[in-house]
């Protein structure tokens, strides 16, 4: 009885193959199961291989795990890519049109069924998915009819005999390999019967925005991060938002500028390459104190680098990309909640300390779709407008005098929004008087630049979620998408009988120092982890508390995300 | 109370040198929102970077002053937010058709309603005079000091390659012409370019005043001009070598926001926030 | 008996006044003085007030100081605003035309000279600068006779007629002083008789790359950088050479881009908002291994800032402002000979290690006209192209199988030019394999990404220049233009018989740790001074070393130099 | 030996969709480099990020992959450093025309001696299908569920406003044509403007092989075309909305390198480096 188990399809990318892999993964969400969906491809429309994995289990699970119990392959090369990952018992499920062979070694068994065969007798070589699916149902020890409703929703629109097509043809699938594979099926236990969401990080993100009071989103087309603005554009608008597919980068972010000062909630969406394009805008909010945010999905870097590949590598550019002594503030989700929840408080924070706020988001994060473990919860989501200056006020300010800038001691200033009679003043990334006049008045420029750093001291709280044993002999600091493997690692440990405890960072700027300093102290070793070459977040913390020697690095670039095992090797080398 | 020039005064001096062009532009903007009742909070300027960028600090309104050359997308996010909001970048020749270029090319084809008005010197002011992309052949600054050997751009043809609805070009010196332009931009649903002729009397004594007294003609005088013929205006513009001046082209239609889907009157800095807990239930049912 | 004073000249913005400091300044330079000349001044072309200030002395100074012993007003303004730092029996020249008052407590003498009407009388108003520097040559005890020289070659183009009335408008000037001034005047110590070229860094910094062999640069305007671009368009064309005053900043830096793949040596100059729009080049350069030079002289930021005010705060952008893991060298000139040599250097490390090279200059180092205190020898400037393919290491590869980025032991791999037979490949900002070809191979991914930063490595010596005593108590860290103040207090700081040491960081990154650990371990307190509001450079040191507790901030961001009175008094707290 | 296709023949095999359009952009840049004789080594491409962008992955010359939208910049440093390589700038209409527009409009004026390849599929193929500037009116993509509300950017018609010297128009359907324009602008000496239709048969489903075989036309069979008529020449490509292929307009004149001051014919790649001692002390006798 399964408690816990993985599928992953192969084939060649732009045949479709991912829809399987969805129908496996929603219907299963439904059923109670907790699920988390990864997708490997590359940058290339089609033709290449690209693989898919769902896990599935009867407990959360945020991150992809090494084991396949079940692996589909449309193509030879998926076989050969994929199944030393096929746990013993396993069963591989192959199209017999390319005559699978299954490599020396592996102890699985080979179902070769002629998928594309059947799907064409039964309608259309384009259902070989479903045949598949049906293959699976029964190698699962699962009934074909779970996945009768989800057919009849998908296909519906298109007619009842497309939808009896389907379903002829998930049978056939599962009468095949009930009449081949017979004993040969693993047995899953049952999931807890709720029915669960199932989106993506992205998804998220957007849902978030929404949520927020977003209405403007501007953005550029990047992997990544298109599928926000894709989302968007077909959401936005039933609320009276829209979504404005800029000529770049820089024009995203600088119509953010725009709508910001206007007073409207914006945002975009992009990745590294787009992300160090708009770090001259990222300076004029902060200077102008205007409030944007931007959503930075990080991909494998420098440059174009592997656009289809997880990395964190923007760390230092989100921080301090832009010239000058710019504070913005910089959120990191690490779970699908959190890129509903952070994001949406992202847009309170930038109106609460007027600038701008750069939401870390990753790719592994972001394109995951996985079950929503806590309820997204529309009432957790409060609208916070920072201070705006009132009618009343402004009608008691002298005619065009009203303080913009006023130097206080929070740093916050109330602001006016154009269209607000007497509110009217200059916002520039100039350095500038409290009512916007530019100056090079020396007093003024130290008054204005200790405002607005000031600022980043009422940022408090919030930035900093504990897991695990509370005097850990090893502690785990990460942010973003490796949460879900660090979760595991911390249940191998404990399993050990050993103590372990996860600082998990959900704001990298202003660093919550407050918060970690003492965990930092207790514990005796300390274990970054973190997607990228060159320790940023080690350094980060180093720069921001110490404790150099403490701090040791678990370092993944090659473009694949952290497997708990790997965590748990590293941990162990630490404390050894 | 009717709206009075004062209204859109400040109490800072202006910066430019003496006999600046740009005088001429910031008194006839005044004088164009005192002509169209607009109340100074009304109205939003979104300026650029350069000597001309600080037409903004000199006027009683709301002001935005970007980093050089974006202009145009400000505004833009600035529009959408607030469509109730009369909305005029303004700035460079450098700002708007250098660094500025793409921009200025994307906003003659997205056709949001604001009104682009370019203080054009043919020089760089601000930063000392080099060489501007209108500034013509031969042109001797700082930066090209055997001579401008580039084509210099040709604003107002770009803009009718375009398809913008509304081009228009001014001069300083003649400050009643250009009210009325910037009165016909404002007015216009829709992107309007003005194209300020402006001369920098410190850095460019190639046009000057008198260089363009000489040779600008108003279209009004071209005997059966139709600012409705595209076609019609192109050739006058690229037979007259652009010395022209006037609303050379207009053309009626939907802006940008006009065709947006779901897009209301009511502007979104208006509008609730608040979603409501059906229609989230609605967003989250997608993913069921 | 002066062996250092100091002379400055205000007045409004645009009327030229600073060609009397250039005057003077030459002069003196020629006579064996040291000469500092600093200006003050804003964003703006005409009207507004502006200063410059000419520090001479019998030793090299590098920084501008408080006082002054002569002030030339042309307008009240410039009393009220300089006044106060004229030191007891001082002179002030001031215009009779605007009727000059000395503010109450000045104990100064006034000599209130109708310099335009003098002026006038001679021949043109313009000449009044020239009645000035008359007048100035009596109050210090100098004989006119003295610019007799600079005035013939600077008006001989004008003609015969120029030059005497030039000379007679200093005469005049000089007989008034005398006439007016009688008994009160300064007297000098003789220069060194030693002529000395006088030029701002951006000269310098135009000089190195010429001398560097560098044929190409693409820049666009901005304040403080574009004199270099300025500089050259003059001189390059000499040397077959070419400046292109780009559309933009992104097309500079990509322009260096196209030109560094070709071979040749290029660079572009800019300053903080610029600099921030070349973010995701300056990744590609990296990414792909492609040398070019990028100076920023730096500006005070955020945003647009101050334009024409002097900050040190673009360091994290210089260092980390690219998304991805980018590795690039960042060097900093402290004085006018370092814009010189660094800036040559530059160019071979950007070849040598096959990366972008940002030289970290500021709106202090670039702009203060001085003497060159020592001199500026070609020799001293070598070429090292790096590692080049020849001809026959090309025509031994198979055809089209050239490994441009060949995993190396030093991360270095020779390079082909375009031209050369049989060196075809592809430069690209993707991951790739040693051919170039793009892969998302994990294991070739790894090795190229630490090849490229194993090179950084090879970086080693000549980042730190050590000064002061060799067992400081206090031991004081900088970069660029604070390096004449620091060397200032540590002078003053021995005087009062207490150890003081220096430590110059001419590299930022990779940060010089060998050569700064000992340094910062022996020092038992660190005074890390900088021209920031945040203490980019403390916090770097920090991130990389450590020493929390022993680091202390000098901090300046109004805009203006630090002056050493300042910096001792700082040290001083720091000691206490 | 003469050059042979093998030689510009790569391992490689191209990535694009069965039927993509860039595989007769390929193979007309191939056969022209072949054609003109042009050894690999002696050949530059200079390509963008998108499908397109990929195109100088698959042959074997020198080859720079730049970021997104600034083939152009890179193109004018290559060719300023080593004039005597065959330059050639290829991307896709959103690298070119969008991102890379202040690029494209600054390039057409300064006009460099390098041939620039766009692979215009009115769509972004990369990144999935999104709205491209060059998308028609009413398209449906995903990022304009709705339809395009933008006017389509005229590349044609911005070439020959900018005073471009060579302007032409390929479709990589019709092969045999687009390699005579790939070795005219090759031979053009300046900036050479190649439009190449390049259908993108995944993501746009409307601008298809057979929707322009119906409606492209040659300007060759065009009555009396003369392509060195400009004003013609424009008038020709908006009466037939872009539709044309050919040669649209050529003029012959100096490059910008031509007109640079102390430009030298030798490659400045090819120069000596070193400073001789006594220009040194020229330089610096300036600051005596
Ligand atoms: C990104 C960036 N690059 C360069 C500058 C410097 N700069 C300021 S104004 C200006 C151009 C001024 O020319 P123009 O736009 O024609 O305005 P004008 O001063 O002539 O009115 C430049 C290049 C800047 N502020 N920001
Ligand atoms: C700065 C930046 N923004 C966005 C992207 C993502 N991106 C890659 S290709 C592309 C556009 C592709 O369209 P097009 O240029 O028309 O080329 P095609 O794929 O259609 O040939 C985009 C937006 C990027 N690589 N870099
Ligand atoms: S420099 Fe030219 S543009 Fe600038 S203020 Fe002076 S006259 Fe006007
Ligand atoms: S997506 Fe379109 S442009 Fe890209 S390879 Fe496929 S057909 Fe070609
Ligand atoms: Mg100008
Ligand atoms: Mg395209």
């Amino acid at each position: 009885m399964l408690s816990e188990f993985a599928w992953k399809v192969g084939g060649q990318q732009g045949e479709g193959i991912e829809s399987s892999g969805d129908i496996l993964a929603a219907v299963l969400a439904r059923r109670g199961y907790h699920v988390h969906g990864y997708r490997v491809f590359s940058s290339r429309i089609k033709g290449g291989h690209t693989n898919y994995r769902v896990r599935v289990s009867t407990r959360p699970v945020r991150t992809p795990n090494e084991d396949v119990h079940i692996l589909v392959a449309f193509d030879q090369e998926s076989i050969d890519l994929n199944a030393t990952e096929v746990v013993p018992g396993g069963v591989v499920i192959a199209d017999s049109h390319f005559k699978p062979k299954l490599p020396e070694g592996i102890q699985a068994t080979l179902l070769d069924i002629p998928l594309t065969q059947i799907a064409q007798e039964n309608g259309s070589q384009l259902m070989r998915n479903v045949v598949a699916i049906g293959a699976t149902a029964y190698a699962l020890g699962l009934p074909h009819e779970l996945f009768h409703d989800l057919i009849h929703e998908r296909w519906g629109r298109k007619g009842r005999e497309v939808v009896e097509q389907n379903l002829a043809a998930l049978r056939a699938g599962y009468d095949f390999a009930k009449e081949h594979l017979g004993e040969v099926h693993f047995s899953v236990a049952p999931g807890d019967g709720v029915a669960r969401p199932i989106m993506s990080g992205n998804d998220a993100t957007g849902l978030g925005a929404i949520a927020a009071g977003c209405r403007i989103m501007a953005a550029y087309p990047i992997t990544p991060a298109s599928d926000v603005m894709e989302y968007l554009v077909k959401r936005l608008p039933r609320f009276g938002g829209v979504v404005l597919q800029c000529e770049d980068e820089i024009a995203s972010v600088t119509t953010l500028v725009g709508a910001g000062f206007a007073g409207a909630r914006a945002m975009t969406c992009t990745a590294g390459p787009g992300f160090s394009l708009m770090q001259e805008a990222i300076g004029l909010a902060s200077a102008a104190e205007v409030p944007i945010v931007v959503v930075d999905v990080q991909r494998a870097g420098p440059s174009t680098g592997m656009p289809t590949k997880v990395e964190q590598s923007d760390l230092f550019a989100m921080i301090g990309g832009t010239h000058g002594d710019a504070p913005r503030i910089v959120v990191a989700p690490a779970t699908l909640e959190d890129c509903f929840y952070v994001t949406a408080e992202a847009f309170n924070l930038a109106e609460r300390f007027q600038c701008p706020v750069i939401v870390a988001s990753d790719l592994m994060l972001g394109l995951s779709r996985q079950t929503v473990e806590e309820p997204l919860d529309l009432a957790k989501v409060t609208i916070d407008r920072g201070e705006l200056a009132s009618e009343e006020e402004l009608a008691a300010v002298p005619a065009g005098q009203f303080a913009r800038y006023k130097v206080t001691a929070s740093g916050v200033s109330p602001r006016s929004l154009p269209g607000q009679p007497n509110g009217q003043y200059l916002a520039t990334g100039v350095e500038h008087a409290p009512t916007g006049k530019v100056t090079e008045n020396p007093e003024n420029r130290v008054a204005q630049m200790d405002k607005r750093w000031r600022k980043l001291e009422g940022v408090r709280g919030g930035g900093l979620r504990y897991l695990g044993d509370p005097e850990p002999d090893i502690l785990f600091v990460s942010f973003g998408s490796t949460f879900g493997a660090i979760e595991e690692t911390l249940a191998m440990i404990a399993a050990d009988g050993q103590k372990a405890g996860f600082a998990c960072l959900t704001r990298l700027w202003p660093l919550p120092k407050e918060e970690l300093a003492p965990l930092l102290t207790r514990a005796p070793r300390v274990l970054v982890v973190e997607q990228n070459a060159t320790g940023q977040l080690r350094r980060l913390i180093q720069q921001e508390l110490g404790f150099h020697d403490k701090l040791h690095s678990a370092l993944r670039y090659d473009g694949l995300p952290f497997l708990p095992r790997q965590l748990y090797v590293r941990a162990g080398e630490v404390v050894a | 109370m009717p709206v009075k020039l004062a209204d859109f005064r400040t109490t800072e001096k202006s910066w430019w040198c003496p006999g600046c062009g740009d005088f001429g532009v910031l008194s006839a903007l005044q004088k164009a929102l005192v002509d169209l009742q607009k109340e100074p909070h009304e109205v939003a300027i979104v300026a650029g970077i350069g000597c001309s960028g600080k037409i903004g600090n000199y006027i009683n309104c709301y002001n935005i002053h970007t980093t050089h050359g974006r202009t145009l997308p400000v505004a833009t996010g600035l529009k959408l937010a607030n469509r109730r909001l009369t909305v005029i970048a303004a700035g460079g020749d450098g700002d708007g058709y250098a660094i500025g270029m793409g921009h200025f090319m994307h906003a003659l084809r997205r056709n949001v309603d604001i009104t682009y008005l370019v203080m054009d010197n043919h020089v760089y002011g601000l930063t000392k005079g080099q060489v501007s992309p209108t500034s013509d052949a031969g042109f001797v600054t700082k930066s090209t000091p055997s001579g401008n050997v580039e084509h210099p751009v040709r604003p107002l043809e770009l803009a009718l390659a375009s398809g913008c609805g509304f081009v228009a070009q001014g001069f300083s010196g003649w400050v009643p012409q250009l009210i009325e332009l910037i009165k016909a931009g404002v007015q216009h649903r829709g992107f309007a370019l003005i194209n300020a002729i402006s001369p920098c009397v410190t850095y460019n004594l190639v046009n000057t005043y008198d260089f363009y007294r000489e040779r600008l003609k108003k279209v009004e005088d071209l005997p059966g001009y139709d600012p409705t013929d595209r076609a019609k205006a192109l050739q006058a513009v690229i037979e007259h070598d652009g010395l022209l001046t006037g609303v050379l082209y207009r053309r009626e239609g939907p802006s940008y926001e006009d065709q947006l889907p779901g897009f209301r009157a009511e502007p979104i800095v208006e509008q609730d926030l608040h979603l409501a807990p059906e229609e989230f239930e609605k967003l989250l049912a997608e993913f069921r």
